[in-house]
Formats: structure tokens, C-alpha cells, sequence
């Protein structure tokens, strides 16, 4: 529908370049006089819409609006669009059923006040979501006529990225600082530990030290008893031991000793071999 | 003035020169608003930057390229009055379709609106894509989810906007203050007088988006209302 | 501004003045350098578009953004001058490396200590890379020098370094015996832990910096007092 004489108003209404002519459409359907509306519904944004633009056919501020005459116009509109079997969406019908009980409501006595909102609140309740719409639509357009970035104004048109340059912010805890230090303290101990000299009797030492004492014995002596003074420290025992052991075999192999053991794992016993005497161990 | 005295003992003229320029050549370097806190960064604490901008904007006043404040942040922008001469160069913007605009107002005036409360205002249901428009152009953001059954998202406008309409807040919407005395801007009649906001932090009776459902994945299905 | 008055009283009056603004807005809009025919489609014929570009270019001399010749073309450029002052600072928040905290804590125990003697301790000998952090940060710097053969430059902590690490003074620092009661440290060490000392004067066994070294040569030239 398009009110007649108004070609750019509410008929390119949807979708199409809006924004300039959005103040001559307003004032041209204002200026438009009661001329018989109908033709088409669909240059209307929904029955809101439409009632706003009958109401401008009142050609009278908005806030003094006959609410009557303009629920009788609607209601003659969709009688007149029906008649001529056109499409209507559902929300005019809808709205067309709600006004006829707004009309009745308006025409008829008041009913007892807990049945819900009278009429008159009813009718101010609709004027104004009107007045609101109509504002919004003045807001619209005062929105697109203001001058746009990109349209009206410019900005830089070649803008220069600003330099950047970060700076590290070192971040540590004090508890990474101590573990850090204890950690490679800790290491630092590890490394350090210095394994103390083993003492190691060497043959030779054993057996200058045989020679000396078993050159003194002619009995039969065991070897232990013989070395007993330098076993006393338990950690030099196995090498004096064994040093000892194979001294006295080196010096029974020269004939200079005598060696005896009664049977395995038995003490042995040594003793200075007279130059005459054979051996008997 | 009583700090005349303190500023010409400063390091002198020189260097108010010197500030001058610093600021006039980050807010040239930049296309869109910088604001003061950013500004501050490259002058030494304690610099007078209202002063500055004043002067700046003073010696660019009547030139082909203006000192605007917008969108909460400072911007030079090719004067209002060149644009016929302007205008050929560029590319017309993306015109937004009638539907699309009158939703535009109703989220700046409204904020934050709901879908359902665009429609309760326009008195018609919001064509799939209207909404996508206006959030594609970043003109429109979700802002959260308005405390209510069915947690509706609520829409409000972006520092975007204000750029593109030369606004420097949302308050120096046209018309706003006429509108809020009629009280036109309030949901229904009676209603206390609102105003439109859209500081980023969300208001009390909103609450976060949340995760992402299936609803609003695409900003095009979002009604919840 | 002076450059203000110098275009007012340009004597071609209102014509001259508005072909500037003009130039002015054309090329700060413009993505690319534009060149004298693409301004001449601007303005009316004949226009005398040398002596407006001589005049706009004047204008700006001096200023924080200067009229530049690029490209074939005219653009707007922020002054070369103020590239420091344009850089933006950005302070990323990084962690310092094993080696790096591992120097930084036997530095704050056996202050003043040489590299060497901070090489003993770790094992491992020092990569240059590593006390330069260090003095970057701020947290160390040089004392002075070694009273041994060689001259060996001494490091201590800073200031900052008791303020970054929350600590008062820096005989707060643990002690073994409370490393060892806090788990960090299995045993002891041998050798006890002499108090660390971080008082700016010298102590006997350490003279000035004195002349710059090979060793310090790049971050050396902090005060030593």
C-alpha cells in the first residue's frame, strides 16, 4: 500500500535506500490528507506502522489523537483490504481484533475495575507506543544525517602504525632465588666430596714387615697373632691380611719360612726356617 | 592565569612546542580516536593535556582536517564542510536498509535492548539479518544476557558507533535529552526515566553471555526472547 | 599557532584559503600518496596547485606532522624527529633463566663477588649473556674492583633487588640453616656462609670502577659510588 501522491514514502519502505529521503517521506505522508489509503499493505513495517501512518491523516499533534477514529480507520482498512482479497499477514488481523475490543471497551460503560485496564489506559497505552515509534523514526533519522565517518568525514588516510618496542620485566620469586641457591649448593657439596685415600699395604711393605717379625720366631706362630698390632684398625684389616698372606708365601717359596694350616679356613701358622731343617708344612 | 609564571619556568616554551607536536603526531598517526590515557604514555607525567588538546584543537580550527573529540578519545578528521569536495573520491559506505536503522536508533537510544524489546518498539518482528547487519558493521555488540526468563541478550552500541556518527559519548546522542522529558525513552508508560548506557561493564540486570549454545552460535538466530 | 595566522592572511582571501583546506583534507584522507594531477581533479581549473602545496607545506614545517614528496605524490608524515617519542614501550613479563636466577642468588649471598669467584661456586663458567640480564634488570651492578691480581670488576645486588624480592635489608636473605630446616638443603656446607653485604661504599678489598675496562665495556657506565 502506499499512501497515494507519496512515492518515496512507505513504499520502498523495507529494504531499499532509506536513509536520505527519510524526512521527506515523513513529511510528505503528513502532508498527505485524508485520501482513501488503500492499496497495498505492503510498504507497511507491521500494523504499528500502519496505524502511525493513519494517524497522521489526522493531521493533528499525536499526543491529541482521536483514538476512536483512528481504530475505525484501521478496521476500515482491513474490511477494505479483504474485500479486495489481499494478503494480510497475521499481526494486522491480530491487531485489528485487539482494537475492535479496544473500540468496545472505549464505546461501552466502564467495567468494574479489577477486570483489567480501561479503555482510556488502553488507548494511551497504544497513543503512546505511537508517539515512541514516531520518535525513534525522527531519531533514525536525525542518526543518518548526521555526518558519518567515512561518508561526510575522513580519517587518516594512511595511518602509521606506532612503533613498539617491548621491554622485559624479569619476574622472579624469592623462593625461586633460595632454591636456586640451595639447589646448586646442594650440587656444589656432591661434587666436593673428596673420597679420602684408601690405606693399602703393599707387598713389599708386608713383607719387609714379615721378614722383621717372623725372623725372631722359630715356634710355630699364627699369622694373625704374629700381625696382631697392625690389625688392631678394622679398616686396614682385609689388606694387611691379604698383603701379609701372599708375603708369607713369597718368602716360603724362597725357604726362607714355613708355612702350616690344619685344614681350610684354619688359622695358619708360620715359622723362621732353620737353615738345616727341611720343611714339614 | 595563575600558572603562567609556573609554565614559563618550566623547561620553556621549547618545550610546551615540543609536547605540542608529540601529541599532534600520535593522534595524525593514528585512524581511529586516541584517548588521553594513551596519549599520556608518550609525555612526561604530569603533562597538561587539556591544555594541549586545546591548543591543538585551536590551530586546527578552520583548517581542512579538524581536532575532533569522539568516541571518548581524540581524532583529526577531514572537516564536515568538504565533504561534496571529498566525496568523489571515496566509495559511498554500505547504505543500511530502513529496517536496519530504525533498529540502529532504537539499541543507541535503548541500551541495553533486548530483541524483544526492539520489536515491542517498532511493533513488528526483527527480519532475520537485520540484526547481522548492524553486528557486522561493529556498530552493535551483545553486551550479555538481561536477568529475566529466558536470560534474553541484551544489544548496546560500540566505540565504533560513536566514531562513525562523530559522537564523542553516547550522551551526545541528537534529540536524547527532548526524548528522555517526553519519556519516550522509557520501556512502557509510567516507567522511570531511563537513559541510554553503554559503559562496557554490564549493568545489574544483566548477567554474562556465557558459553556460546546453540542459539546464538550465529549471531543471526539469537532470539531468545 | 603562528602557522594559523600565516594562512589567514593569505592575500588570495577566501578562494586561496578554501583551495587549501581542500589539499589539506585530500591528502590526509588519501590510503596513498596523491599526486598533483589527482589533487588538480579537486579544484578548479588553472588553480595554482604548486605555490598551494609550497604554502600547506610551510605550514607544517616544524610542526609534528610534516608535508613530505613520496612516491611521486604528497602524504602526510609524522615528523622523523619524533620517532623515539612515537615509540610505544611495552613491558612483557618474562622469567629469568635457570643460569640466570642461579648467578642472581650467589651473587646476593657472596656479595661483592667477582665473575670468578661466582664461577667457582656454580662449576660452570659464566655465559656473557648472563650477567648482562642481570644488570639489564636491575637487579645487580657493579661495585668496583677487586684489590687481587687482574683487577676482577665486583657484583652486588641493587636496591631494586630487595624491593622486588620483598626483602628489607639483605641480611633477611635465608640462611643455610633455615634453607636446610626448609627442606632446600640436605646438609650443610663445610665451609660457613659469611653475611652477605650489599652497602653501597666499597669495602677494604674493593677500589672504584675506574676507567672503562674491556670487560664492562657495554652496560658498565652506571654509577659506582
Amino acid at each position: 500500500m502506499t499512501a497515494t501522491g507519496d512515492p518515496d514514502g512507505a513504499a520502498d519502505g523495507l529494504l531499499a535506500g532509506w536513509e536520505a529521503p527519510v524526512r521527506d517521506g515523513l513529511a510528505a505522508r503528513e502532508g498527505d490528507g485524508a485520501e482513501a489509503l488503500i492499496v497495498d499493505v505492503d510498504g507497511f513495517e507491521g500494523p504499528l506502522d500502519l496505524l502511525l501512518a493513519l494517524a497522521r491523516t489526522q493531521k493533528v499533534d499525536l499526543a491529541r489523537i482521536s483514538i476512536l477514529a483512528l481504530v475505525e480507520q484501521y478496521l476500515a482498512f482491513i474490511g477494505e483490504a479483504r474485500r479486495l482479497r489481499l494478503e494480510l499477514a497475521a499481526d494486522y488481523l491480530v491487531m485489528a481484533a485487539w482494537l475492535t475490543y479496544l473500540k468496545s471497551r472505549l464505546l461501552l460503560p466502564p467495567p468494574p475495575p479489577e477486570d483489567g485496564p480501561s479503555g482510556e489506559e488502553l488507548a494511551d497505552a497504544l497513543a503512546f507506543r505511537l508517539r515512541r515509534l514516531e520518535a525513534m523514526r525522527g531519531a533514525a533519522a536525525r542518526l543518518a544525517g548526521l555526518a558519518r565517518l567515512g561518508r561526510d568525514v575522513f580519517p587518516r588516510g594512511a595511518p602509521e602504525p606506532l612503533a613498539t618496542t617491548t621491554r622485559p620485566l624479569w619476574q622472579a620469586s624469592l623462593y625461586d632465588l633460595v632454591a636456586a641457591y640451595a639447589s646448586q649448593r646442594q650440587r656444589h657439596a656432591v661434587t666436593t666430596i673428596r673420597v679420602s685415600r684408601r690405606a693399602v699395604w703393599s707387598l713389599v711393605d708386608a713383607r719387609a714387615i714379615l721378614e722383621r717379625l717372623v725372623g725372631k720366631v722359630a715356634a710355630w706362630t699364627e699369622l694373625d697373632v704374629l700381625m696382631a698390632s697392625y690389625l688392631a684398625d678394622p679398616s686396614e684389616r682385609t689388606t694387611v691380611r691379604a698383603s701379609t698372606f701372599t708375603a708369607s708365601l713369597e718368602l716360603a717359596k724362597e725357604g726362607l719360612v714355613d708355612i702350616a694350616q690344619t685344614a681350610a679356613f684354619a688359622p695358619i701358622f708360620v715359622r723362621a726356617r732353620a737353615a738345616a731343617e727341611p720343611a714339614d708344612g | 592565569m595563575a600558572e603562567r609564571g609556573t609554565i614559563a619556568s618550566l623547561p620553556g616554551a621549547a618545550g610546551l612546542r615540543e609536547h605540542l607536536r608529540i601529541v599532534e603526531a600520535v593522534i595524525f598517526a593514528s585512524a581511529v580516536p586516541v584517548d588521553t590515557s594513551a596519549l599520556a604514555t608518550h609525555l612526561p607525567a604530569g603533562t597538561d593535556l587539556t591544555r594541549l588538546i586545546g591548543e591543538l584543537q585551536s590551530a586546527y580550527a578552520g583548517r581542512g582536517v579538524n581536532l575532533v573529540a569522539v568516541a571518548g578519545g581524540w581524532a583529526f578528521r577531514t572537516a564536515e564542510d568538504l565533504a561534496p569536495q571529498l566525496r568523489r573520491e571515496q566509495s559511498e559506505p554500505r547504505k543500511l536498509s530502513r529496517a536496519a536503522l530504525e533498529t540502529l536508533a532504537i539499541i543507541a537510544y535503548h541500551q541495553p535492548a533486548t530483541r524483544a524489546e526492539i520489536e515491542e518498539i517498532r511493533g513488528v518482528a526483527t527480519a532475520k539479518g537485520t540484526l547481522d547487519v548492524l553486528l557486522e558493521s561493529g556498530w552493535v555488540r551483545m553486551r550479555g544476557r538481561r536477568k529475566s526468563p529466558g536470560r534474553p541478550i541484551t544489544y548496546g552500541t560500540t566505540a565504533a558507533f560513536l566514531d562513525h556518527f562523530g559522537l564523542e559519548r553516547i550522551g551526545d546522542l541528537p534529540g536524547l535529552e527532548e526524548l528522555k522529558g517526553a519519556g519516550l525513552l522509557d520501556t512502557l508508560p509510567q516507567a522511570a526515566l531511563a537513559a541510554p548506557r553503554d559503559e562496557p561493564d554490564l549493568f545489574d540486570d544483566e548477567e554474562p553471555l556465557g558459553a556460546l549454545g546453540e542459539e546464538e552460535a550465529a549471531p543471526a538466530d539469537e532470539d531468545v526472547s
